[in-house]
């Protein structure tokens, strides 16, 4: 299994292991929120047109590169803030990865923690989207 | 007054948990739910009377044609209509405007011609209005608002002088709730020659229309946000009007003769506008929605929602940095909202949790949010179901979730 | 094998009494009764699941969307389609090809081009492509039909050479039941460049459908005639080919961004084809329906309808001066029938007392009763809960019913 | 009351006293299929395209002309033989009768002996068509 595979597992393994404390929905959208508003706001530089990912209610920011040892390295935001706290943890998921693990990476850390809904493709904050731009560029990365 | 335990006792799913809460559902503006008398209306028919509408020589078709055919004519007593073929039935009130645009748009409105709608229409009320434009190189005005969300009377009269062929403007905006004048525009836009359709989607679940008192063009509605089933509305339209349109949708149903080499002659109304088997169950359903509103009296519905919308914004305003889109002087009892530093979402995200569904969002009402500069709102609508209790869980609700987010 | 006791059991309408006798009904091709499962998962969704779909941040709302997209992920299952995206819920089959006739047909249909059908269309499938003809000044060819109600092999080569655009024609006839070949027929077509949109109204009903194996353009069916609901039906088409179809009604749903200064972009497939609130009860319970169809089996179904059939030809041959109308040799159950000097709608009239309920006339077929120079047959046609017994009193209700017009 | 009328009554009651006779539905069938076939057929000349009414399935053909008396006279056909049955029961209700009181005629005993289902307009065989027709024909010959 190469590094990148076991951080990914390890890393979900410790959200699960997070969410375990809470006791209900208020609790979980607490540590969302607070995920949210930890998350480092994305330059407005990064703020285009092209890195932006379209939900019909809440809109995400994307930005992605390579880092010197070949890792992707993933910079996102979002104008709600329970949307930011889950793209947190998912960046938190695939950050630093190799562009082959991202592109197959299998998260299931987000159905463990009961927030699947937020990532169905009914779903109109653009997360789901989001993962799939992530898988793309870990493609992309890949063939260069 | 309307007795909301014995209204409630006929909503099953009122009766729903939602994540450990009970159900409080307020996105009436949506889609109303369903009460037990129009739920097994529709079961009833497809029990024990299902078959194939019209030209059948079986009894099951007769009783089958005769139900439906009622259900035109309860709608036709609902709106008031002259004449029972001046209903037609559509698929929704979407399908219905796409009708007029299409059949009477594309027959009607030439190059250069204007198109009159307003800032607050929903998208099913603009863009078939903006393919026609684009077809026939016609051109869409439209009627601003003031701060309220009211229409801009002084531009109303302005855009007027622009002779349009035709103004499309809804009855109640459904983001706001704001209640238009319709009769007052519908004369002044006739009186310079304009055909006129109101979009009464947000009008028929709270209030009586008249569409002979308005004497508008078209009038047309969604049974589904007036307690009646999915998949069909309907379509009011002056007789001589509709009688002068080409038809739309080809199909069974709307044809006299059909002849390959000799060319097909269409029936006469209603039948014209309804190709193919229609909605047969969803008809008669609705028939018993409309009846059932009648029943509890549509004026209690509207003063009980009143009540709540009044109730709620009376609550709400408690809540620091809430500000209130559509402040209209006559309104509906729908309540919309934004927080300064909060994004609609997470609102409405942390309500569901709570068991309290509302609709954020844009509510297909772009070109407003774009004229407010917001992303959206949150939205809470009512309807016959709901209660004073519910208008102050969702006022809590609404504290909590603000205090939880800045 | 299937179990007629079984499975009737399934039907509540079939225990009514007409006229005093036990229902008879024999008019599946008109439109289909429906077992429990179906009406009690529309009844169902009414009562506690209802909500108005996509873009709700409450849980209801995701919880109607999930059961109606899973409804469209069973049709693309049913009907083998590639993408889940290529299955449009439409409020019919008619609705279904109107959508393909105005968005596809308006844009790819020029003055001069031509359009095939066969004689044996249903309505539905004509007068949309006579009004798209008319209005680009295109023109309709017509496949002729052999004696026996099978299109004629010779006159469908000879008019592949005109180089239709287009190719519309049902893969089993609603009159005569006749099971065309359409995979050879869409091969054809598409060899000389045509697209191919096949009506498989009567075909979805009594066989299994594989659209990617027909490799067909378009393939269209009706919920109410497969033991369905009304309001809902398909359209299929192949992605590609719908992306880059411009959309046909406007409304909520379908759209990207509204403006109504910059303009309007369109949502992506399949929403872009599914303006305003769709049907959503009907969605469910039409994939509830196909689910229920599957589980009994359709090679079982069919063989069952091919069974009463063949006993109802072999009965009815008896009657002095019967002619049927369809000898083709691959068909469906259906079977429809003339009299020497009697009247179909007489026939029809007198059965009816009986219990016996059968359609009569020109079954939305005017072209093809004018071919055959007669006002129309009298058409038995049978689904899964029929029974030989029926088929028996069938025979003997027409016989009766001869003897009393002679 | 006028004569007109007052055998426009009578011949109602004869023919409700007539159906009373019939035990089910097959038994007035019969009889209606006697009337059709006892009707005598409207020659060619009248059987044209203006004296048409079409329902959607059986057609009926109605001839109307005026008496030297001023009453209308009334001739008419079907392709149905049931419906030709009924046409014959209106004409025999309706026949050289005033004009004034065929504009006017309440068919009740279509009614009472149960056969309004087929004068519903949903039916599909043009005899509602018919009996609207027979009295415009009674509107217009007043006029005259
Ligand atoms: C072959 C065929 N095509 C089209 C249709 C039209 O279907 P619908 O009336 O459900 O739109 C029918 C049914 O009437 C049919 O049998
Ligand atoms: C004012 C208004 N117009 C039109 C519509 C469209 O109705 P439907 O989606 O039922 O076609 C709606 C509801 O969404 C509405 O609120």
């Amino acid at each position: 299994m190469s590094d990148s595979n076991q951080l990914l597992q390890q890393r979900q393994e410790e959200i699960v292991e997070e969410f375990a404390f809470f006791e209900d929905w208020m609790e979980k959208y607490e540590y969302l929120i607070e995920l949210g508003k930890e998350l480092s706001p994305l330059e407005e530089a990064d703020r285009t047109d092209e890195n932006i990912i379209r939900g019909c209610q809440s809109r995400v920011w994307l930005a992605a590169k390579k880092s010197p040892e070949g890792l992707l390295e993933f910079r996102a935001d979002s104008d709600a803030i329970i949307t930011r706290g889950l793209v947190a943890l998912v960046i938190r998921a695939l950050d630093q990865l190799s562009p082959e693990v991202v592109s197959g990476a299998d998260l299931w850390f987000v159905q463990r923690i009961g927030l699947d809904t937020h990532l169905s493709p009914t779903r109109a904050n653009g997360l789901l989207a989001m993962v799939q731009q992530m898988k793309h560029y870990g493609i992309a990365f890949q063939a260069r | 007054m309307l007795n909301p335990a014995h209204i409630r006792s006929q909503f099953p799913i009122l009766n729903r948990e939602m994540n450990g809460c009970p159900l409080i559902y307020l996105d009436h503006a949506a889609s109303a739910q369903k009460p037990v008398a129009v739920i097994e209306a529709q079961r009833e028919y497809l029990m024990h009377l299902h078959a194939n509408v019209h030209r059948g020589v079986h009894s099951l078709s007769q009783q089958a044609t005769d139900a439906f055919e009622k259900a035109r004519e309860t709608v036709r007593r609902h709106l008031n209509a002259a004449h029972v073929e001046e209903i037609i039935w559509t698929a929704g009130a979407t399908d219905a405007i796409n009708l007029v645009s299409q059949s009477w748009g594309r027959t009607q409105i030439q190059a250069g011609d204007v198109i009159l709608l307003t800032r607050m229409e929903h998208h099913a009320n603009i863009v078939p209005w903006q393919l026609l434009a684009e077809e026939r190189q016609a051109r869409i005005e439209v009627v601003e608002i003031n701060e309220n969300g009211e229409l801009n009377e002084a531009d109303f009269q302005e855009k007027l002088k622009l002779n349009p062929k035709l103004v499309a403007l809804s009855h109640v905006s459904n983001a706001m709730g704001t209640i238009n004048d319709v009769k007052r525009w519908t004369d002044a836009a006739q009186a310079i020659g304009a055909r006129v359709l109101i979009d009464g989607c947000q009008a028929v679940p709270h209030m009586e229309v008249d569409v002979m008192a308005l004497d508008c063009d078209f009038y047309v509605f969604s049974g589904h946000k007036t307690y009646g089933p999915t998949g069909i509305g309907v379509l009011y339209g002056k007789k001589e009007l509709l009688e002068s349109m080409p038809p739309w949708r080809g199909g069974g149903e709307m044809i006299d003769v059909v002849s390959l080499e000799k060319g097909t002659t269409y029936a006469g109304l209603p039948h014209k506008f309804e190709a193919g088997t229609p909605h047969i169950s969803g008809a008669i359903a609705l028939g018993v929605a409309l009846d059932w509103m009648s029943g509890v009296g549509l004026q209690s519905i509207g003063d009980h929602e009143t009540t709540l919308g009044a109730q709620a914004r009376h609550l709400l305003a408690k809540v620091d940095g809430l500000r209130f889109i559509g402040t209209a002087e006559k309104k509906t009892g729908v309540v919309s909202f934004i927080v300064d530093g909060v994004h609609p979402y997470d609102i409405g995200t942390l309500l569901d949790p709570m068991g309290i569904a509302v609709r954020t969002g844009h509510h297909c009402n772009q070109p407003l949010m774009e004229h407010y500069g917001i992303p959206g709102t949150v939205r809470a609508s009512f309807g016959a179901y709901n209660t004073l209790q519910e208008v102050d869980a969702l006022s809590a609700g609404v504290e909590r979730a603000v205090r939880m987010l800045r």
